[in-house]
């Protein structure tokens, strides 16, 4: 047990939280928020774990790094998505959430 | 040059029929029952007088042909053409006279009389190629061409009769080819070759092949040859069909039955005592049964049918003579020859006398009464060819000691005269109408009168021109003659009497069983068969329907899944809990 | 000829370069010259794939050490039959849909001048996918995959495209996040990312284990593998058409082909044959589940969306098929397998290709528009016809014989219910293809009312449909490719 | 280099196939050019078809053969059997060509419907020449794709409902063949059509396997056979144009699975060893039990084209039967049967067709005194039933010759017995129709009477039922003649099938 | 270790904090916060780059893109079609999930073998032939180059996408300008300093922690404030050189890349000889064009004018 594996469970715990936080939200930006917060954890995983075995090491950090440029990316894309949806329906859902809900309300105006 | 005319005598006639239908065809509607039409049956009358009755000489091999045709004249063979052929020949003078068109008539009278042109000419084809055909494929092939024509000759004038007794016709020959293909299957795939001579050789009592073959070719030529039970298509049949086709019919057609049963039972070669003991019986039966409803008959065809009923009956039972004793049979072979040549003209002239009672003008009336009661005579056997015949028939079975059949066909001749008288009187009885009538015949048709007298003498002659192995004919003694007399003479007085007894009322009338008899009872029977396979038809149909109900029940569950898939878009909703639980549920399996 | 292949270069690195250089020199004319640049460089990376494949055919499997950096330090590319036959499909697909978008994007001025980066950018990452064998840098190649993908599906940025796009990146994303999770595992434990080299080292641990089942899922789920392809339909169905060819026809491939490069390939030793049952019982889901919502759509691009998601079914039962079974079976699905990809992504592409045509020439979505096409526009059909033959599995086509190898395998294998899940495919398949070509047959006007695309559109997917069907007549060769791959790849 | 052994039963498929590449290419409207291409190529085709036929006689083999997967060929090979369908394909495609260009003049679509006519006569020919069970297998399939178009061509709700059943019991029953096929292969390999006894050993040690495979077989082409059950689809599919009926019906798809069925007994399990494992029996109990029920079915039909059909049901068993019958002649009858109901049938069709086309008549009853108005499709009509009946001297009786032979030969008596009674209830569906044909005076205005000319009907129409007609007239009355069709179905079985 | 324990715990706490507050505002700023929190925990795990690019682009860069997302989501409209809540049996089963999923990956991080490969070794090895002393940067830039390179591609991708959805659409969405005069003043002596800083980062990525990312997030945030505060940036409303400027790091990477492939050598193999000045080289042209990047990933909306120059091009 040292340091870096300490870091290590916490990534692990940080992952799955970003995990449930990604099945219960609904929000897009928080299951964005969700998802930076698996990749944090997921980050931690890879250099915590692989320095726990065998001391500081360049190359996870370099993967890590690479990781955090590509998540940056990737959020920046899905807020210009979210953005971009939000400016034409006014929602902060996927579709389908809001499908469903359309749905139901169409329903009991039938019914 | 015998070659060719073997070639010629079936295939001529497809020639004329050919021949015609492009003249029509290119001439538009001419007359029919042209020259070229009568010469049809000209090259078998040849063949039947210039060939020799020898299969080594007289023989014409067409490999190429069916299934390699042989076609060839043996003595038997021979009769059957001259006599066919000379029938066919007459009977188609006839009809040219008889069937004239009428410059005004309808366009369809025009139609069915060149329908009667062509199925005439077809019928005459497959009746001589059968004569002539030697391997079993030509042979069927003539037997089944002649059969199908025939039905159009049958039903030639649409009428109701007309067509209820061509379809009696058609089933029965249709039930006879079925049962024939049976049995020349059978022969043709134990035979070393399929030839019709071999048949007789493979139809051996040893043979567990045998007696359903043997039944089989009895029973599908008997249909054609009038044997009880099978006969009751001829007397509706001949009813209705026209006059010269009757003739043909019953003097040419039926013979081809006999034919049959000539060249494909072992008659001479084998003994099947059952089988010729029945055959025996259902001849006597006929001969006696179709006499004693044939009297009963109002039309003069119909009672002349009987007639053919009963005379084959005659022959079946000598048959089944030969069948019973195979070595009576050389003895039988010329007394059967001559009776049937002798029947069939005969029965030809009567049924052409039917129409010359019609068309003759009234001041032919002597000359008409003249040839109307000699063929009787010789039928019953007082004159010319019948008492030679008979004489001949009982003397070979006198010898052979077949007393009591001698006294069965006796008894035979008994019914024989009934038939006659009945048809005598019907035609005076038809001559008197005639002659109240206000629209009498005038003209006389020189075709109809000369073809009908030619025939009737050529009948009454018979045994003196047909080319026979018999040296000198035996006239009967005086007890012979006495034989002969009785049954006629009994005959009359029974007539007489039943004359007296029913010229008061009419009730008898409907005691009378129905034309062709037993048909009725078929028809029945026919018609219940039918319901119940149309029965177990409809259930099988209910059966489906319910099965396809059921399927559709199964809609009901496609309802369902439809609802399913609309919970794809829930399904959506939660895509990362079910990530998860895959995840889960893969690493427990990878880990386990 | 031969001496001149093998004194040419290696040309592998081409294969990454040349696109992105396509990339940013669309990105930085715009719209200028894009049909020439376009043309430049689809010419020149065919000639490279066709030069490679006679490199290939002459010296076997081709290595390259990027940067001169052996492995566990450095990335090696590797070019095995797989990897070429991919390529090939790669480059003969997306040449085929840049022909139909440099006429079809007409209609869309406004999207057209980010099209091309986005294309060139999807078929470099593509290629780097195929090529690659480092853990990580097939990370990375995802995600540029995936984002690529998603901006092309977000493209025409109208509303329907917009939600299909943003539900396609978070799929995409979790998947990737669970991917990388199994990176790390691995790395930790084992201190390199070499695929090849990790083959004999892995171990049947938890920590592997895990590892396994975290990229799996993350790849399955990138794969659009029953349940989890609800993202694909909509993301498919409402894009353009050529952008829907092309995610249909290689960007769900490019994941399987991770994944059944890790599990047959790295983790034999790892995996159990239930979990290999598992993953073709989800085959069998999305074979069947797909197919049935294929034939309930209406809408003809969604009809053949869902088709996507039935037919990468097919490809999962190449788990069970290679786990724990005799070398002759495992050989068969091998081969029966990748043929499978090929023959779908090429028919699948041709018929997303049609199905855009028809849609555009009947100026509706629906099925029930297709009334009168078969008299008015039989090029446009005849696209979307022969392209169905293959997907229905019928021969002569490239699906067919696929499945032949398929059904001879779990013949082989003994596992007789996957020829059940096989043959209920192809009749399910059937049913919903013979949906669409019975409309065509009806016609209710006599009067032409279609708009009529122009030939190179309907050429475009003519091609690629005698492509697949032909696949079925010469198939030989493909195998001959893909069956190597195997013996070379250590099974 | 050109090595016609190799290319030559390629050619003959590629000619339709080239055919229906230039219809599908040229305008819809220049319908001249396009029956100039599909005549042509019919032509061409034959004298290929007899350039192959001569040569097989003198013991040429053609074979056409390239890998298609590692341990699959693709074969095509002209055996003296392959020769004979595809003589039988290839000269009523002609026939049926002339008819449809006149039956489908004027209408719409004529490009999509000859187009995949000749893909279809293509895949026929393809069946025909399919060197082993692969490719059998390919052309099979090709050809339910060709056919369906066909099936569905005018486009109505009844049309496409037939194409449904259509599909369903064809692509079904291909599922099946190919799950025997694949089982066989898994088995024993590639099955060329060409070894002998090569699944004996198998045989001793796989009886079961073996038996199962061929029932799936069999079920599998009976479908396409329409043997009962699996006949659903066929009456079905008379909504198609008549040329297609009676291409579907004569030719392409009854008989391309009765030619499937020949070639799983003969030629890949062997005549003996089909015999051995008891495997004749049930089939020719399922062709017997078929030819009844047909003919039941046929005898209840008012509409023409329905009548045929059944007929048809019942009619192609009898390849199956003669099958069935251990022994050359119920081969010789099987296999010269398919000759001879290709012709007969064929001019059923067209009779039908012209009947419609011409008189508007669609159900029995009003074909009263059609024989005066039409009397060439009449007589041609009357030549096919007759045919049908097995009515010496027309074709089917010489069939139905060998069929009885080989029974008895066999020992299967019973047989006989399904041949008559078969015989006796086609007489009862055919007869009546002659009877209102000929015998009826018309009663009523034809329907929907039409003046094409002044013969029948269009001389398209006529004339190829009337040749059809002499056909099956001749291949009866010189079926011991050198080019008849018995001939050369007695050389094939001399030649590899005696047991 | 009791500190790592605490960071950990905060961090986990933050996190949690993150998803479970109602307010999306709060959630945001508790995501930087955490941003903060996971750079300290790099430099406890002894990733001082990390660090740096945590601070920079996780906390800094993802913050920020993240508050000016939340400006543009008006909470009223949003409020409007509240989400329907989950039902409780589903959500008891993400719970249960979760907690098995953790349960797994704490048996994974458990039995994690040791690696048989010594990774660290072989890179200090082979660090004198890269050319560079920092082993994070050989390692980037050198050993797996081609991942970084992938990485800017990556960037643009996510870029050209930004671009096209923004350039493409007829309806812009509003500027956004924070005018605030402090803002202002603090950037006239801010920017030099955060210039230097960029150009120092830069530099000293050769030798230690330090490099490309770190100075572009440096650029980016400079472009940042300047576009808040309404200063004006130098060719920013030029529509071609924004586009050479995106291309030209990627460009410049292959061009280099590509120098020994063309003179037969290898792929991402620098020049014998010069491969620190090639690596300087392309991580200048990186730094310049991911910091313009990064800029246009957060904002890449230009005046109309360039919008309706595109739409001209293409028409």
């Amino acid at each position: 047990m040292n340091t870096f594996f300490i870091y290590a469970l916490t990534g692990g715990l940080l992952s799955s939280l970003g995990l449930l936080g990604f099945i219960l939200h609904r929000h897009l930006l928080r299951r964005l928020m969700a998802f930076n917060l698996m990749g944090s954890g997921c980050f931690l995983i890879l250099t915590g774990l692989s320095q726990s075995h065998q001391g500081v090491d360049a190359v996870p950090q370099a993967l890590v790094l690479t990781g955090i440029v590509v998540a940056v990316s990737a959020t920046a894309l899905a807020l210009v998505l979210i953005r971009r949806w939000y400016h034409l329906t006014g929602q902060t859902s996927l579709p389908e959430d809001v499908q469903s809900l359309e749905k139901t309300s169409s329903k009991e105006a039938q019914g | 040059m015998i070659e060719a005319l073997l070639f010629l005598t079936p295939v001529w006639p497809l020639v004329v029929l050919v021949c015609s239908a492009a003249w029509r065809f290119a001439k538009g509607e001419t007359a029919s029952f042209g020259f070229l039409w009568l010469t049809a049956p000209l090259p078998g009358l040849l063949l039947a007088v210039l060939a020799e009755p020898d299969p080594a000489a007289s023989f014409l091999e067409l490999p190429g042909l069916f299934l390699g045709a042989l076609w060839w004249l043996d003595e038997v063979r021979l009769v059957f053409l001259l006599m066919t052929s000379l029938l066919w020949l007459l009977a188609g003078c006839y009809a040219r006279g008889y069937l004239k068109v009428s410059q005004g008539a309808k366009d369809q009278l025009k139609a069915r009389l060149r329908s009667f042109e062509y199925l005439w000419l077809l019928t005459l084809a497959g009746n001589l190629l059968l004569i002539v055909a030697e391997d079993i494929a030509s042979f069927y092939t003539g037997f089944a061409i002649m059969t199908f024509s025939g039905y159009g000759l049958v039903i030639h004038f649409r009428s109701h009769e007309g067509l209820a007794a061509g379809r009696s016709y058609l089933y029965l020959a249709l039930l006879g080819e079925g049962l024939l293909l049976i049995g020349f299957l059978g022969a043709a795939s134990q035979a070393a070759e399929p030839l019709m001579s071999q048949i007789p050789l493979i139809l051996e009592p040893d043979n567990s092949l045998g007696l359903p073959l043997l039944l089989c070719l009895l029973l599908g030529f008997g249909v054609k040859a009038g044997l009880a039970l099978l006969h009751v298509w001829l007397p509706v049949a001949h009813s209705v069909a026209p006059t010269p086709a009757s003739a043909v019919l019953s003097g040419a057609m039926i013979k081809a039955g006999l034919l049959g049963w000539w060249l494909t039972l072992p008659l001479g070669t084998s003994n099947w005592p059952e089988v010729g003991q029945a055959l025996l019986l259902a001849g006597l039966v006929a001969a006696l049964g179709a006499g004693l409803l044939g009297a009963l008959q109002f039309k003069a065809k119909a009672v002349l049918a009987y007639s053919s009923i009963s005379q084959m009956g005659m022959m079946t039972s000598l048959v089944g003579v030969g069948l019973l004793d195979f070595t009576l049979w050389p003895a039988l072979v010329p007394v059967l020859l001559l009776f049937l040549v002798h029947h069939g003209l005969n029965k030809g002239s009567l049924f052409l006398a039917v129409g010359m009672n019609e068309r003759l003008p009234l001041r032919w009336t002597p000359l008409l009464w003249l040839g109307l009661v000699l063929p009787p005579l010789a039928l019953v056997g007082w004159l010319g060819s019948g008492t030679l015949n008979k004489t001949l028939m009982k003397g070979v079975l006198y010898e052979a000691g077949w007393q009591p059949l001698v006294f069965w066909l006796t008894l035979a001749g008994l019914a024989t005269s009934l038939l006659m008288f009945r048809y005598l009187w019907l035609l005076y009885l038809a001559r008197q109408q005639l002659s109240q009538q206000e629209k009498q015949p005038q003209k006389i048709n020189f075709w109809m009168l000369g073809s009908w007298l030619l025939l009737l003498i050529l009948g009454l002659l018979t045994p003196w021109w047909l080319p026979l192995s018999i040296d000198n004919f035996l006239w009967p003694d005086q007890q012979g003659w006495l034989d002969l007399a009785w049954p006629v003479l009994a005959g009359l007085v029974l007539a007489v009497l039943a004359w007296a007894l029913t010229r008061r009322s009419s009730a008898w009338q409907k005691w009378v069983p129905p034309l062709g008899d037993l048909l009725v009872v078929y028809r029945y029977l026919g018609l219940g068969l039918l319901k119940g396979v149309r029965g177990l038809i409809a259930g099988w149909d209910a059966a489906m329907q319910q099965l396809v109900a059921w399927l559709g029940s199964l809609k009901s569950l496609g309802l369902l899944m439809d609802k399913i898939s609309y919970q794809e878009i829930a399904w959506r909703r939660e895509a990362a809990l079910i990530f998860t639980l895959l995840l889960v549920v893969l690493s427990g399996l990878l880990l386990l | 000829m031969s001496s001149l292949l093998q004194e040419l270069p290696q040309l592998l690195p081409w294969l990454v370069i040349l696109p992105l250089f396509w990339a940013l020199f669309s990105l930085a004319l715009g719209v200028l010259y894009r049909h020439w640049i376009a043309g430049v460089f689809i010419f020149l990376l065919l000639a490279t794939n066709l030069i490679l494949i006679g490199q290939w055919l002459l010296l076997g499997d081709l290595y390259y050490s990027l940067g001169d950096w052996d492995v566990p330090l450095g990335i090696q590319l590797r070019l095995d039959g797989v990897a070429l036959a991919m390529v090939t499909v790669t480059s003969l697909v997306t040449a085929a849909c840049s022909l139909h978008a440099s006429t079809y994007l007409d209609d869309y001025p406004r999207a057209q001048q980010y099209f091309w980066p986005l294309l060139a950018f999807t078929w470099a990452s593509l290629n780097v996918i195929w090529l690659s064998a480092d853990l990580f840098n097939l990370y990375v190649g995802l995600e540029l995959l995936g984002l690529s993908a998603v901006g092309l599906v977000a493209l025409t940025g109208q509303t329907e495209a917009l939600g299909a796009a943003l539900r396609y990146l978070y799929a995409a994303l979790l998947g990737s996040l669970a991917y990388l999770l199994g990176v790390a595992l691995i790395y930790s434990g084992y201190g390199q990312l070499d695929l090849p080299a990790l083959s004999g080292l892995l171990e049947s641990d938890a920590s592997t284990r895990l590892a396994l089942a975290l990229m799996t899922l993350g790849l399955l789920l990138k794969t659009a593998i029953f349940p989890l392809h609800i993202w694909l339909p909509p993301a498919h169905g409402k894009a353009l058409p050529p952008v829907s060819a092309l995610l249909s026809a290689l960007v769900v491939k490019a994941s399987f082909y991770i994944l059944v490069r890790l599990w047959l390939e790295a983790g034999l030793q790892v995996v159990v044959p239930s979990a290999a049952q598992f993953m073709g019982a989800l085959g069998a889901g999305a074979v069947f589940w797909g197919g049935w919502m294929a034939w309930r759509q209406t809408e003809l691009k969604m009809l053949v969306a869902y088709s996507t998601v039935a037919q990468l079914g097919y490809l999962m039962l190449i788990f069970p098929l290679m786990v724990g079974v005799s070398p002759t079976a495992a050989q068969l699905a091998w081969e029966g397998g990748w043929l499978q990809l090929i023959a779908h992504a090429l028919a699948k592409a041709a018929m997303f290709l049609a199905a855009g045509n028809l849609v555009l020439a009947m100026r509706r979505p629906d099925i029930i528009g297709l009334h009168g096409v078969g008299r008015f526009l039989p090029f446009s059909l005849l696209g979307f016809g022969l392209a169905g033959v293959s997907i229905m599995g019928l021969p002569p086509s490239g699906g067919f014989m696929a499945k032949w190898l398929l059904l001879q395998s779990a013949l082989a294998s003994g596992q007789w219910w996957w020829l059940l899940v096989l043959a209920g495919g192809s009749a399910l398949s059937a049913v919903y293809i013979f949906k669409v070509y019975q409309q065509c047959y009806i016609e209710d006007t006599e009067v032409d009312n279609f708009r009529h695309p122009s030939l190179l559109l309907d050429l475009s997917s003519i091609t690629l449909a005698l492509l697949a069907l032909s696949l079925g007549i010469f198939s030989a060769w493909p195998q001959a490719l893909l069956a190597t791959a195997l013996s070379g790849g250590g099974v | 280099m050109l090595d016609w052994y190799f290319w030559l039963p390629l050619l003959v498929l590629s000619t339709s196939l080239v055919a229906s590449g230039f219809i599908f290419w040229i305008n819809e409207n220049r319908s001249q050019l396009r029956s100039g291409i599909n005549l042509t190529a019919a032509v061409l085709k034959i004298a290929l078809v007899v350039i192959i036929l001569l040569g097989v006689m003198g013991g040429e083999v053609y074979e056409t053969r390239f890998a298609l997967l590692a341990d699959i060929d693709f074969v095509l090979r002209a055996d003296a059997l392959g020769v004979m369908f595809a003589g039988l394909s290839s000269v009523l495609w002609l026939f049926t060509t002339i008819y449809a260009i006149g039956y489908l003049e004027g209408t719409p679509n004529r490009r999509r419907f000859f187009g995949f006519f000749g893909l279809c006569v293509a895949s026929t020919l393809g069946i025909a020449f399919a060197g082993n069970l692969f490719t059998f297998l390919i052309f099979y399939e090709l050809l339910t794709l060709s056919t369906y178009p066909l099936v569905v061509h005018r486009g109505t709700a009844k049309a496409l409902r037939a194409g449904k059943i259509y599909l369903i019991y064809t692509l079904g029953g291909g599922l099946v063949l190919l799950m025997g096929v694949l089982w066989l292969y898994g088995l024993a390999g590639d099955l060329s059509f060409y070894g002998r006894n090569h699944l004996d050993a198998l045989a001793v040690t796989q009886p079961a396997a073996l038996k199962w495979i061929f029932f799936l077989l069999i079920a599998g082409l009976s479908v396409k056979a329409a043997m009962v059950p699996f006949h659903g689809w066929l009456p079905q599919a008379m909504v198609a144009p008549a040329p297609v009926s009676a291409l579907l019906h004569a030719v392409a798809v009854v008989k391309a699975g009765a030619f499937g069925i020949v070639r799983v007994v003969y030629d890949v399990y062997g005549i003996t060893l089909t015999w051995e494992l008891g495997l004749l029996l049930p089939l020719g109990i399922a062709a017997a039990v078929t030819i009844i029920y047909g003919s039941i079915r046929a005898l209840m039909q008012e509409d023409i084209k329905k009548r045929l059909a059944f007929s048809t049901i019942s009619q192609v068993s009898y390849i199956a039967l003669g099958i069935s019958l251990f022994g050359p002649a119920g081969t010789i009858g099987g296999l010269v049967h398919l000759l001879h109901q290709g012709l007969m049938k064929v001019t059923l069709f067209f009779c039908a067709g012209n009947y419609a086309e011409t008189l508007g008549v669609h159900k029995i009853k009003d074909l009263d005194g059609a024989g005066r108005r039409m009397p060439g499709t009449s007589l041609a009509f009357t030549i096919g039933a007759l045919g049908m009946i097995g009515v010496p001297p027309v074709a089917g009786f010489i069939s139905k010759w060998y069929l009885g032979i080989g029974a008895v030969a066999a020992s299967n008596y019973w047989v006989l017995g399904v041949l008559v009674a078969s015989s006796l209830l086609n007489a009862a569906y055919f007869l009546p129709v002659l009877y209102r044909i000929w015998f009826r005076p018309q009663e009523q205005p034809w329907p929907h009477e039409r003046v094409l000319g002044r013969w029948d009907t269009s001389l398209w129409l006529l004339v190829p039922a009337l040749v059809t007609a002499a056909l099956s007239l001749l291949a009866g009355v010189f079926a011991a003649s050198g080019f008849s069709p018995l001939t050369w179905v007695e050389l094939i079985t001399s030649r590899e099938y005696l047991p | 270790m009791i500190l790592d324990w605490l960071l950990a715990g905060a961090l986990i706490g933050t996190a949690a904090g993150v998803l479970l507050t109602r307010d999306l505002y709060r959630s945001v700023v508790l995501f930087i916060i955490f941003g903060l929190l996971m750079a300290l925990v790099w430099v406890r795990v002894e990733a001082p780059d990390l660090a740096l690019a945590e601070a920079a682009i996780g906390a800094g860069l993802t913050g920020v893109l993240f508050l000016d997302a939340l400006g543009h989501l008006n909470p009223d409209k949003a409020a409007a079609v509240r989400q329907k809540y989950r039902q409780p049996l589903l959500s008891g089963l993400a719970f249960l999930l979760a907690l098995g999923v953790t349960g797994l990956l704490w048996m994974a991080l458990v039995d994690s073998p040791q690696p048989g490969v010594h990774l660290p070794e072989i890179v200090d090895q082979q660090l004198l032939a890269s050319g560079v002393e920092h082993p994070i940067t050989a390692v980037l830039l050198s050993f797996r180059a081609y991942d970084t390179l992938l990485e800017v591609a990556v960037i643009l991708v996510a870029v050209v996408v930004g671009l096209a959805l923004r350039f493409s659409q007829e309806d812009q969405p509003a500027e956004t300008q924070v005018l605030s005069p402090l803002l202002q003043k603090m950037l006239v002596w801010l920017l030099p300093l955060m210039l230097m800083v960029a150009i120092y980062l830069l530099w000293i990525g050769s030798y230690r922690s330090g490099g490309a990312f770190q100075a572009a997030a440096v650029l980016a945030a400079m472009a940042v404030l300047m576009r808040m505060s309404g200063t004006p940036i130098p060719g920013h409303s030029n529509l071609y050189l924004l586009r050479i400027g995106l291309v030209v790091g990627l460009g410049l990477f292959l061009l280099l890349g590509s120098v020994d492939l063309v003179s037969g050598g290898n792929f991402l193999a620098w020049p014998e000889g010069w491969e620190k000045a090639s690596i300087l080289v392309v991580e200048g042209a990186l730094t310049f064009s991911l910091g313009m990047l990064l800029f246009s990933l957060f904002e890449a909306s230009p005046a109309p004018k360039q919008a309706s120059m595109t739409r001209g091009g293409g028409a």
